[in-house]
């Protein structure tokens, strides 16, 4: 019976003895490819420049890690491959303005990684969102590049750079002042702000739809496939219903009353759910494990709170858009409602206290 | 579970894709030749362990007592076969550590002589106490795993007025077949034990419940019980750990068990199948608890199945007999969620081991842990309620009072969270542990306060002696004065200057 | 006497503290004394000189802070007018005018002929953003200049905006509400002017 | 320019009043944190840590005099906990590794002369005089007052034993 | 007094005990006013010069305080100092307050002042404070100016724009830009990156410290002491 001798039974171990074989990278893997559709309609909307942008960013981003990684000796390659770096670098580059030029996507690739993420110690130690502590740091940084929007003009179109051409385009000058453009929110927040209503703005009809072709980064045209690629990740049971709904209807509730209360001055529902990074917010942003609570009521008073900063720094803030701002703010509320909204543990009440014994009978 | 919990994904546990419980659950059942040695360990069961009656040296028969409980929470042990103790000292526990309790070996005659057993016709005309004390006399304990000893829960149960039994055919872990076996080979046995027991603790109704992918069992329960109506059937969904007594008391009867207390506070006693029908045989046969079916299972196993085996059989016989194709990489005894890994196979048995595995490295492999992302997939399977992210990552910090105010205490350590931990963290080894050293905290804290008191004790004794002693030489010196001063009294010339 | 002792009494905490509260605060007011008028002084050289930064060199001869007036404009603020005189003459008026910015208020200093055209315009407080909108500062760019000889009958008022709205002043990439809030400004002080003009230059006589 | 002089002279006067007086009644008698730190010892004062007893070694944690390692009764656990409470960085390396400690008398060597009864501060030892002395294992806290005092040698100082109901999983690895 | 405790004062509130860089206090006028080099330069001489000064004034009258009421005294001291101060540059300096004048009233609000009369100036003498107070005060100017010329090259592309409003024509030299047509990343001149640039320093300090200490045992003979 040598089959038995000791030697042969090298690991006495915890239990338990068998497990799913999951690992990180899969989870990542998947986030990534329900994010594959909307990027890949925003290559078709917006062309090469922004698949140019989006290859810079992953890169930066994966340098940034490698870099962290390497200067505290921990292992690089096993780190890279789990896929967060990746993931935040695409978050982060469809969340930029599709033509930016490279140093934007090199800048903000580097700070997602580096300050976002190992400053902290690595995935799973950040507090904030590091594909938002990024783009929100190049927006306060670059004013203007960050809102230099461009109409989508499709990959093939006529008047669509070709592939030379994209180069140029990034990562030589700036965009020629004809192809420029101004996203709904922005179009609002400056009309608004000279007076004009927004009846007036937009009497020929809100430039929203659900395909969305109108100007914006890649993340927040395409929202029917984001909202596509979401429902997918709830289906592979990667993200649950909770931060996504209750932060869409956290936006779309105050939006619906302003509108009926003042349609000059608040723009309505659909607009706000459909614009801006909304979608891109609720589905992929706000649903970050990582700096998102853990239990099921704590994500819906976070996605609640996203969802309401959203539209109250949307309609009073100076930015017109607010999904980045608000997701950072309630990042760092997420201890605070983790500590405070705990799951009912079996045989307790909310409070932690057991609960009392009924009698079968 | 109301709509709010629903709503919250209130599906707990997890559902393993692949249970490995077939083929060996089909295979029919096979009786374990006798082997050369048994170790029959002294302590099988929560509580004192029993003392041994017997000395090395004595022959034994098939069912004599070699060890008697001991106290009220205990259960006696009777020898499997016919032999002879040749030793009674320590052997390896079947345990991780590898550290020794005591056992009591019997090397085997062969021959299988049994002690006349006593049966009762008709247990059901018996007093309870009576019921009760037969059951103790067995050496019955729980046999789902907690080895609790039956007799003192049927009285606990008694004096409590429990209306309803629970019996437990939840058997949830992966590879175990062997409490679906008793269903379907036994389920004559387990249903008229369970009537003994609901007669011995006075119950109502039992419900029984069974995991909806044990048709076989299921189906041979209900033409078990079907004469008696206050026995139902219940099949629940199959999901891990269904056979958790708290989650079949939820799934049953619809209320939770209040946090540190025993189900018997909401009139629910639980019970698992085997042990009915060991009650059965206790009570219709008189033959004591030394014998039961084991599973044996694993990759490594070339005839995996269900075995009726003596207790105290040692692992490497067990595995003996079903044969290995290769060599184990873990030998587990229990299921692969909750089971103990074995320090080697030279372990004996106890009477609530339901399964042994023997595991491939291919089976175990896990990938090495990675930092946690907070993924929230343990809070999800937790079927407690946990938040087990939170939890590990005070243990890490080793703040284990921060552990324990997440109530650490109410773990089952039933190991879902680690189940399905994308990162693989070693997340009920940390709770183990933490449990622990909280434990050795609140141990030493009672060896404080007690030599404390001692040593105050000891503080006040002192003081007393010597203030009885200042006293006393206080007092003789007084008298000693007294007398001087009489005697010098009528000559005090005579006093030295 | 030991110190150490009456140290700890509450008396001599309490008259420790009044001790330093009456030495420091005689401190104060001999300080202020001494230096009340000086202070003054130098306010009034400092607001002199940005006074001059809007008048151009010999449009006015006079102390422009000893001619001040003080007037109520449409929205009952008062507004504190100084009056440049050649020669005895009105040769233009200096005020404070504010509009609100991106981040609070603009405060500017315009300087109006008596035609009603600009002499110049200085911004003097504002909590714009650094780097972006700071560009309205003469010390950060020449952009403040642009105002420069331009009057309301010199162009429809609706070229008194950013380009961006229409109208003939840049504005600079990134920040619209910036420079657009001192187009108005300027715009709504020269609308002021024009409404006083009369009382001003009257009262100047 | 008097007034706002005396105002000030007047608050400063009040006010410190005031502070003098709060001092007063607030003060703080004697240190409660060394009390709560004396009472989480053994409380045996058995002078192993070489200061006069509990509440010296308190204060003297109190005071900074001692790390939180003074007590080699309490072992690593007490120490953690003084640890803790005190807010100190912990260095276990002087503890590392020693484990409880109960002392074992050896039969063969012991004269039964009962001195060591006599030195143990928790009345853990047991036997009279002429009579082999055996150790309560419940009570002895293994300070080694008894060692010292052993005539023959026959006392010394052994490890607790690990059985099965004290052992525990090792802290794992994280990643 | 020692020329050994002199060069340990020194030594302390340059580096061991840099008042921003160690003891982290005093991180109101560290955030609010490091947005260029020449502004944290400023903040700082005026930081030093109240400090001497209060060290000094606190140390002779330390024995007269009792310590039921030594912070009142303390701030009353500090901040009728710093009014003089202010009063006197506004009257008679005034180029200078207009370049000042914003921090010195933030120097009332410095508890780096107050720390260092609770814990140096209150139990050392006069002289020994007046060294503490300049050794401390030096070495917040040191950090205030290192803090702003980081921000300002990464938020401007300058250095020390502006130095000669602060300290003559004659200083004018000191201006330099460095990246001609850089646009900025304006986020380091708001307050994110005065945050960002304190943490990356403090990191920087701590990486210098070990750097020391590794070649000190490298080099010295007390081979036992370096593992920790």
């Amino acid at each position: 019976m040598n089959m038995l001798a000791s030697s042969a039974l090298p690991s006495v171990a915890a239990s338990p003895h068998a497990g799913q074989l999951g690992s990180v990278s899969h989870v990542m893997l998947k986030v990534m490819l329900a994010l594959a559709p909307a990027t890949a309609c925003g290559f078709w909307y917006f062309g090469w420049p922004a698949f140019n942008l989006w290859l810079v960013t992953v890169l930066a981003a994966l340098a940034g890690e490698a870099l962290c990684l390497r200067l505290m000796a921990k292992p690089v390659v096993p780190t890279l491959l789990d896929g967060s770096a990746l993931l935040t670098g695409w978050l982060l580059a469809v969340s930029l303005p599709p033509w930016a030029p490279w140093w934007l996507g090199v800048i903000g690739g580097l700070f997602a990684t580096v300050i976002g993420k190992q400053v902290f110690g690595g995935i799973g130690c950040n507090l904030f969102n590091p594909a938002m502590v990024a783009r929100v740091a190049l927006l306060v940084s670059f004013p203007v590049v960050m809102t230099g929007w461009v109409a989508p003009i499709g990959l093939t179109g006529a008047q669509a750079p070709g592939w030379l051409e994209s180069l140029q385009l990034t990562f030589g000058g700036s965009v020629p002042d004809a192809y420029t453009s101004a996203s709904l929110l922005g179009q609002a927040k400056t009309e608004l702000s000279r007076g004009v209503s927004l009846l007036q703005t937009f009497a020929n009809g809100l430039p929203v739809s659900w395909s969305g072709m109108r100007p914006g980064s890649l993340g927040e045209t395409a929202v029917l496939l984001i909202a596509a690629g979401g429902i997918a990740m709830m289906l592979m049971g990667l993200i649950t219903w909770h931060i996504p709904v209750s932060m869409l209807l956290a936006i779309a509730i105050p939006a619906a009353i302003g509108h009926a209360v003042n349609p000059a001055r608040y723009l309505d529902a659909g607009a706000h759910v459909l614009s801006g990074g909304a979608m891109l917010g609720a589905f992929f942003i706000a649903t970050d494990y990582v700096t998102s609570p853990s239990s099921r009521g704590g994500q819906l008073v976070f996605g609640a709170g996203c969802g309401l900063l959203t539209w109250v720094i949307r309609t009073y803030g100076g930015y017109p858009e607010g999904v980045a701002f608000a997701v950072l703010l309630m990042n760092a509320l997420t201890p605070v409602i983790d500590r405070a909204i705990k799951p009912r543990v079996y045989g307790r009440n909310w409070r932690g206290q057991p609960i009392a014994p009924r009698k079968e009978n | 579970m109301g709509i709010l919990e629903r709503l919250n994904g209130g599906r707990w546990g997890v559902h393993p894709h692949d249970d490995h419980k077939r083929p060996a659950a089909d295979t029919p059942l096979r009786v374990m030749p006798l082997p050369a040695k048994l170790c029959v360990p002294l302590l099988q069961h929560v509580g004192a362990p029993a003392k041994p009656v017997v000395a090395v040296g004595d022959s034994v028969l098939r069912g004599q007592l070699i060890a008697a409980a001991q106290g009220a929470v205990s259960a006696p042990v009777h020898a499997p076969s016919s032999g002879v103790v040749t030793a009674i000292g320590p052997v390896t526990a079947p345990h991780p550590s590898g550290l020794p309790f005591d056992a009591i070996t019997i090397t085997l005659d062969g021959e299988d002589r049994a002690l006349e057993a006593a049966g009762v016709d008709d247990p059901l005309a018996l007093e309870p106490a009576e019921v009760t004390r037969r059951i103790a006399d067995a050496g019955i304990v729980g046999l789902g795993g907690a080895t609790f000893p039956s007799a003192p829960k049927a009285q606990l149960g008694r004096k409590l007025e429990v209306q309803t039994l629970v019996i437990n055919g939840g058997e949830c872990e992966p590879y175990l077949s062997s409490d679906d076996s008793v269903m379907r080979h036994r389920a004559d046995d387990v249903i008229d034990g369970v009537r003994i027991l609901m007669h011995a603790v006075g119950a109502r109704t039992a419900l029984v419940g069974i995991e909806d992918n044990k048709p076989e069992a299921i189906a041979a329960m209900r033409e078990a019980a079907r004469a008696f109506a206050a026995i139902r059937i219940c099949p629940v969904p199959a999901r891990y750990p269904m056979g958790s007594d708290r989650q079949l008391v939820e799934v049953l009867t619809g209320k939770q068990v209040p946090a540190g207390a025993r189900t018997a506070s909401i009139g629910v006693l639980v019970n698992n199948v085997s042990t009915c029908a060991a009650i059965h045989r206790a009570l219709r046969h008189g033959e004591a608890l030394y014998r039961r079916i084991v599973t044996v299972n694993g990759g490594a196993v070339a005839a995996p199945g269900n075995v009726l085996a003596p207790v105290g059989v040692l692992v490497e016989d067990l595995l003996a007999f079903v044969g290995l194709k290769e060599a184990p990489a873990r030998l587990v005894m229990g299921g692969p969620m909750m089971g103990l890994a074995l320090p080697h196979a030279q372990v004996p048995t106890v009477k609530a081991c339901g399964g042994v595995l023997a595991l491939t490295a291919a089976e175990i492999a896990r990938p090495a842990p990675s930092a946690c992302i907070r993924c929230g997939s343990c809070v999800k399977a937790c079927p407690m309620g946990l938040q087990p992210l939170e939890i590990a990552a005070r243990v890490r910090a080793g703040d284990y009072d921060g552990a324990a105010s997440l109530q650490l205490d109410d773990c089952l350590a039933c190991g879902c969270c680690a189940y399905v931990c994308p990162s693989n963290l070693p997340l009920v080894q940390s709770f183990q542990h933490a449990k622990g050293t909280l434990w050795a905290r609140a141990q030493q804290k009672k060896r404080n306060a007690l030599t404390r008191e001692l040593a105050d004790a000891r503080r006040e004794r002192l003081e007393r002696d010597a203030r009885e002693r200042a006293e006393a030489a206080a007092k003789r010196k007084a008298a000693r004065a007294a007398q001087q001063a009489s005697a010098a009294a009528p000559g005090g010339q005579e006093m030295p200057s | 006497m030991d110190l150490a002792l009456w140290r700890e009494r509450i008396v001599y905490q309490g008259g420790l503290l009044a001790l330093s509260t009456f030495l420091t605060s005689a401190a104060l007011v001999l300080a202020n004394r001494a230096t009340v008028s000086a202070i003054e002084q130098a306010a009034q050289d400092d607001l002199k000189q940005s006074l001059t930064q809007v008048l151009p060199e010999g449009m006015a001869d006079n102390d422009l802070l000893a001619d001040a007036l003080e007037v109520a404009d449409t929205g009952g603020r008062k507004v504190n007018v100084y009056r440049g005189r050649k020669a005895g003459q009105f040769s233009a008026a200096v005020f404070e005018y504010r509009a609100r910015g991106y981040a609070g208020d603009i405060v500017i200093l315009l300087g109006v002929d008596p035609a009603g055209a600009v002499t110049g315009v200085r911004v003097l407080r504002h909590s714009e953003t650094p780097g972006l909108g700071d560009k309205i500062e003469a010390a950060k760019s020449d952009w403040i200049h642009a105002f420069e000889q331009k009057s309301l009958a010199g162009m429809p008022l609706a070229s008194w905006a950013v380009k961006k709205d229409g109208g003939v002043f840049d504005q600079f990439a990134g920040a619209t509400i910036t420079p657009r809030a001192v187009v108005k400004a300027v715009r709504e002080g020269l609308q002021f002017y024009a409404a006083h003009q009369a009382e001003i230059s009257e009262a100047a006589r | 320019m008097l007034v706002p002089v005396v105002i000030l002279t007047l608050l400063g006067l009040m006010l410190g009043l005031m502070l003098g007086y709060a001092a007063r009644v607030f003060a703080v008698e004697g240190n409660e944190v060394a009390a709560e730190i004396a009472a989480m010892m053994p409380g045996t004062n058995c002078g192993q840590c070489g200061l006069a007893g509990c509440g010296a070694a308190a204060d003297a944690l109190v005071a900074g005099a001692a790390p939180a390692t003074v007590c080699p009764g309490g072992g690593a656990p007490l120490a953690q906990a003084i640890a803790a409470k005190l807010g100190l960085t912990l260095d276990l390396g002087g503890l590392a590794d020693q484990g409880p400690k109960i002392a074992e008398v050896q039969e063969d060597i012991c004269i039964g002369c009962a001195r060591c009864l006599k030195g143990c501060p928790t009345d853990a030892i047991v036997g009279a005089s002429k009579q082999i002395h055996g150790v309560l294992h419940q009570a002895c806290t293994g300070c080694g007052a008894c060692v010292t005092e052993c005539p023959t040698g026959a006392i010394g100082l052994r490890p607790l034993p690990q059985t099965l109901q004290d052992w525990n999983w090792a802290s794992p690895s994280f990643a | 007094m020692s020329t050994d405790s002199m060069g340990r004062l020194w030594r302390d509130g340059l580096w061991d005990q840099n008042v921003v860089f160690v003891q982290l206090l005093a991180m109101c006028p560290t955030m609010a006013v490091t947005t260029s080099g020449t502004n944290g330069l400023g903040m700082g001489l005026a930081t030093t010069a109240v400090l001497v000064v209060s060290n000094m004034l606190i140390a002779s009258i330390r024995d007269f305080v009792s310590s039921q009421v030594r912070i009142p005294v303390f701030i009353v001291v500090i901040a009728t100092l710093v009014t003089l101060v202010d009063m006197s540059l506004n009257a008679w300096l005034h180029g200078l307050h207009k370049v000042l004048g914003l921090f010195i009233a933030l120097i009332v609000v410095n508890c780096a002042i107050l720390g260092r009369a609770e814990a140096f100036a209150s139990k050392n003498g006069v002289l020994a404070s007046a060294v503490d107070g300049l050794a401390m005060g030096l070495g917040f100017t040191f950090a205030l100016t290192l803090m702003g010329l980081v921000r300002e090259l990464l938020g401007a592309g300058t250095l020390f724009s502006q130095a000669s409003l602060l300290l003559g024509p004659a200083f004018s030299f000191m201006e330099v830009t460095v990246l001609p047509g850089y646009t900025g990343v304006l986020m380091m001149i708001l307050p994110p990156g005065g945050f960002l640039v304190l943490g990356f320093l403090l990191a920087g300090r701590r990486l210098i410290e070990q750097r020391i200490s590794r070649r000190a045992c490298a080099g010295g003979p007390a081979q036992s002491a370096c593992s920790a």
